[in-house]
């Protein structure tokens, strides 16, 4: 039983934090190799352990960073190599990645894939709708899921992203994402049955927004202690107040809390025991959230909710992370299931 | 014991649904369901609508320009015009200023004011927060000092909800520094066309702008438009703090935002099913509706013990905690019944480009999620006002 | 639209308030005139109004009475009203009655009835378990559900308690009970189909329940309040703390609510959306009960959990009521379905 | 990052096991499956076995009779014994006053006391709380008077937990009353058979004697009894509310709780189908082990840095609000299971008369739940590990 981290580990932790301190950009953080210790080293990675997407995305979280790692890294670079693709190019920085899988009636069921993937002379066409792919307008590969007929397993392909009717928009907290129509748009097979390869990526992802999450915790805790200490009404800081001193204590046991939990899954993310542990820890975490975002806005008053105080952008980013990879509700539901 | 209204209230109820179904436009209604900002015109129009029924401000006497109203007409008066979706009248000048004015202000003072509130001349707002008094009103250091015929204001003022409309402002200001800090509070109308007054707006983190900071330097303000006495302006803020709240609940809100995510979640799937069939997600519905049964008829206990003449106790410090609470929770389950279209940021600002994302209901959630936070924070944040509630039955 | 109580009400409430503070016997009670008050003048009473009951209980529960109101009162003396028999005696004072429905696996479910009912030449013979019979060991009358065969409609008999083997027992917060066994046991029959009046006479009882809980918050609301101004701890009344000022100003809050959920019961007793506000009123008074007895104990710290304070006894009382007529999960569900 | 047992820690869980397989006497672990109160016999038995082994203080160093056990092995040898249905180590002696005498003792009180403890000829209990002083142990009024080579105590104890069952009390008490309040209490041990002591018992309202209150009357202690110096009882006191603590979060309690919860919930009928698939229940059910899984990771993270030698933080409050709650919470739900079954009064009392009503699993679900509110409330109530948990971090 060992709850620290590796020399590694601690050095990425460090540089890393250096970097997102000082305004890290994406190609200053793919280079500093981070982008290839999200994938182990069977996929052309040289990381990929739990703890490893653990300690990066604390570190993305905690400095409140939106590049899209998840996408390009977790997801994209995950499936390409799960297809047998190789992804030095990758890892070095030289794309960003999208996946557009969900649809407009999808929610959070990966299964739900109604965009149709045909054959002809040609090669494959793809048409359907894809919804809310985040990162698809600064995207320059475009991942597509697709069934070739109903109840088909899903096939991954891959679609020129400059060759697609794409309605960018900016995301609530950071980043952006596209509605997505494509229309007999032609596409490249990678994999013809990708469902294994899905979950597998998603529970990965759902391991590194929860580590993200609980770094946006970490950093919104940190503004609250301090704003408490010296924000002063009624004659003292306000952190003199009982009752907030006592929502504090609260919100600092939740954090621990949502910490075990993002332990509990990296450390089982490759275990037979995975999908248990990912609706138990984004459960846990999606509720911690909401928590630690009402509660820190609560104590710091109206100035909690302007955009030029920092806890606003944090807030809102932890607030949306409930809202990908499956929000509190579907993964009570999936530990019920998983736990009968 | 009788829940149902009594024949005459009936009466009034049928009236205002009259009325509402006559003359509320459909254009505004449109935009209340969707979630949009009205603008300064939309209000306007509202009001002009409701004033030449005589309903604008209903509950003020009747030689000012009201109705009369008691408290259950009112009530009725609140809950059918939110149920129809009109747009709320905005308060600072009919459900502010106009009672402070009946209550303390001199004849002239009424004689002028009250009719140009009525008929849309001024447009009032609020100066009471400043950046280191919100909940602390008693710090607050925006001060008035005499010179003359006037008084000279110099400090800010913050969080004035639509102050970028306003040609009005009732403050709250420091007259004095003798004695205890709320002593020396004064309750002064300014004219914000008075040179050396300047307003900025704050942005909002869910894209809007409807609250703004207010900077007065060397602002000269007649003492005519004193309230009341010098230093008598903390009473005049306790008054407003504990009269003139009967829809402090706000049920109607409450009730309306209710349906609408009742509608809106029925329409979303959620592995083949609607997701009002999830019963984790009815269940936290449920729990939200039988609180709000209860809490519409705590509500009418209030408004009726009101309307009876009963003088208000901690009641409307329990209504607006818990009010808030539930309103808070369904904005919450709002946001969770959106999904994934809760990710895209959709601000106002968006408002004209015709271009939103996701279904209609969805579109808003996220960003009233954020924006009514402030339901627990202004007005007395809750935590002041549990201090209220404990300090009247604790009697410590 | 009027929350006041009739003049005859208020004497009723105060009388009975009186009376109870006194250590009311149930002779004194229903002497009183307080039995027949439960039931409308069609039924042989003299009241019977959705406030009636609520005046009542209120104030049963607030002296933590434990007389069997409910039992005799409600359910008894209703079924046997709605039975087409003679009253009289039963609001006199003149009998203690149970009614024996519940069975060891029925929980909260008014249709499940195992017991089964064979006439033959002597009459009628019951056979089966009855379970938790509230008052049973006291009760010189007994009622007892059964079915002639599988699927037909639950009828009602008479049966002698004299006769029967009952092992009976203290309950949790006061009042006795017993489990019953019926072997062949002979047996009257009152009423062949007596669903409908089954599921009357217990929202009836539903409200009289949740009235009695009400009543009981209040006395504890009252106990609380005191010990927080009087106990002293760290130099000042623990009332001082504004920790403990906030919760009980919540909990002031909450009792509020449970009060408007039982007039709003009260109000719709007899109206067709009646199912709904049982289920609403119900779980709502569970809900805060529980809060109330765990906050109420945890304010007054190890006092509150001896048997020599009062709190205690208020506390058990309050929080079984959560465990009669169905909890807070049964009729969650039961007004979700009421409600689709 | 390693989850896993290391291969010495998995070899000693596998000892625990074999041991517990060959030597808890099933008599006693279904009392402890039926919820039926051990008696004292019962107690001594099982530390008798334990200590035959070596592993009733096991965490007491080897030169005197413990195993030198760091936090990890402390923590397995916890959990294994709660999940096989042991009783609970009584720790009044071994886990309470053992580690005070090992760092405060003297000699002669280390060699007198500690082998004692370990072989069963004394039985301690605890007097901190006073009527007076539940939370505000600086309030403590039961004072010591030094008379030549005695102290003379006179006050009042209470909440003695099997005090009824002891023949030594270790007592914090007042030996001044000059500085701060703390500053003047002291750490004594008192034999029960000195003249002036009376022992009575508190029932509580789940029917169990469990507490007692003791009153001292002209008690003489020699004052060879006093632990550390004179004055220095607030120190003792503090150590053992932060250091010692390893099982705080009661994991072990939790799950073999929850464990025991599942097991009575599937054979309890709800509407035709087990309980546990009333999806309401489930959602309880699920949030009270999500929670749980967290809680059990957050204990060994804290156990693990205490086997590395760090020092104890806010941790040990933080699991105590946390595990409590969570205790309370499996408690109320299995209330909740228990449904009817929940009614009948079934004290300790009740135990031999072999008529418990209902189902085995069902019977103490009252009780246990009423009993249990004391984890809030003993040990330093939630409130005051709040008090210490914002101390710590928002150092004001």
């Amino acid at each position: 039983m060992d709850f620290s981290l590796t020399d590694e580990q601690r050095m990425l932790q460090d540089g890393l934090r250096r970097l997102l301190t000082s305004g890290g950009t994406w190609d200053a953080v793919a280079e500093m190799g981070v982008i290839g210790m999200l994938l182990p080293e069977e996929k052309g990675g040289y990381g990929g352990a739990g703890s490893d997407l653990m300690v990066v995305f604390e570190e993305i979280g905690r400095a409140g960073s939106d590049l899209p790692l998840i996408d390009t890294g977790v997801l994209g670079a995950g499936l390409l190599a799960a297809a047998g693709q190789d992804v030095d190019d990758v890892l070095a920085g030289g794309a960003r990645i999208a996946l557009a899988h969900a649809e407009p009636g999808s929610r959070y069921d990966l299964a739900h894939v109604e965009t149709r993937a045909e054959e002809n002379v040609d090669g494959w066409r793809l048409t359907g709708r894809k919804s809310v792919v985040v990162d698809a307008p600064n995207a320059t590969r475009l991942l597509v899921t697709a069934r070739p007929e109903d109840h088909a397993p899903i096939a991954l392909f891959e679609v020129d992203p400059k060759a697609l009717d794409l309605r960018g928009y900016p995301l609530t907290g950071g980043g952006e994402a596209a509605e997505i129509a494509l229309d007999a748009t032609p596409a490249t097979l990678l994999w013809a049955d990708a469902d294994a390869m899905l979950a597998d990526t998603h529970a990965r992802a759902t391991l590194a927004i929860s580590a993200e999450a609980l770094g946006l915790m970490e950093s919104i805790r940190a503004l609250t202690v301090d704003y408490l200490r010296t924000r002063k009404q009624f004659g003292r800081p306000i952190g003199k107040f009982q009752v907030l001193q006592h929502r504090m204590a609260d919100l600092l046991i939740e954090i621990e809390q949502a910490r075990s939990a993002v332990v509990n899954l990296a450390g089982h993310i490759d275990t037979p025991d995975r999908d248990r542990h990912v609706a138990a820890t984004k459960n846990l975490v999606g509720e911690v959230a909401r928590l630690v975002v009402e509660d820190s806005i609560q104590m710091h008053g109206g100035i909690g909710v302007t955009e030029e105080y920092d806890l606003g952008r944090l807030a809102k980013r932890l607030s949306m992370v409930d809202h990908r990879f499956g929000d509190t509700l579907h993964h009570l539901e999936r530990f019920i299931e998983l736990s009968a | 014991m009788n829940l149902d209204y009594t024949p005459d209230q009936k009466a009034f109820r049928d009236e205002v649904r009259a009325f509402l179904a006559e003359n509320l436009p459909e254009r505004l209604t449109d935009k209340g369901r969707a979630g949009r900002p009205l603008t300064k015109r939309d209000h306007e129009e509202w009001h002009a609508i409701l004033n030449s029924r005589g309903w604008l401000a209903g509950h003020w006497p009747t030689e000012h320009g009201g109705q009369g109203w008691d408290a259950v007409q009112r009530h009725i008066f609140e809950m059918e015009t939110t149920a129809a979706g009109a747009p709320r009248i905005v308060p600072f000048g009919v459900m502010m200023l106009g009672p402070v004015l009946l209550k303390f202000g001199s004849e002239a003072q009424k004689a002028h004011y009250l009719p140009r509130i009525l008929d849309g001349t001024d447009w009032w707002c609020q100066g009471y927060s400043e950046p280191g008094a919100g909940s602390d009103l008693a710090s607050l250091r925006c001060e008035a000092v005499r010179d003359g015929d006037h008084y000279v204001v110099n400090g800010q003022k913050t969080w004035t909800t639509l102050g970028q409309y306003a040609d009005h402002i009732f403050c709250l200001v420091r007259t004095s520094k003798e004695g205890k800090p709320q002593e020396g509070i004064s309750f002064l109308l300014i004219d914000m066309a008075t040179p050396g007054i300047e307003v900025r707006p704050i942005r909002l983190i869910d894209g809007s702008v409807e609250v703004n900071e207010v900077w007065f330097s060397d602002v000269r303000v007649p003492v005519a438009n004193l309230v009341g006495a010098e230093n008598m302006g903390w009473t005049i803020a306790k008054y407003l703090l504990t009269h003139e709240r009967t829809n402090i609940a706000g049920v109607g809100f409450a009730s309306a935002g209710l349906a609408a995510l009742k509608r809106m979640a029925k329409g979303q799937m959620d592995r083949g099913r609607p997701l009002t069939e999830n019963p984790h997600f009815a269940a936290r519905l449920a729990r939200i509706e039988i609180d709000l049964m209860a809490m519409a008829t705590t509500n009418l206990r209030v408004v009726s013990a009101a309307a009876a003449g009963q003088a208000p106790g901690p009641e409307s410090s329990m209504l607006k905690v818990k009010g808030t609470i539930l309103r808070q929770e369904i904005n919450n389950l709002a946001k969770t019944a959106a999904g994934p279209w809760a990710l895209p940021f959709q601000s106002e600002a968006l408002e004209g480009a015709n271009d939103a994302i996701g279904p209609e209901g969805t579109r808003r959630a996220t960003a009233t999620y954020f924006n009514n936070r402030k339901l627990s924070i202004y007005g007395g944040s809750n935590e002041v006002q549990r201090n209220i509630i404990a300090k009247a039955i604790l009697e410590l």
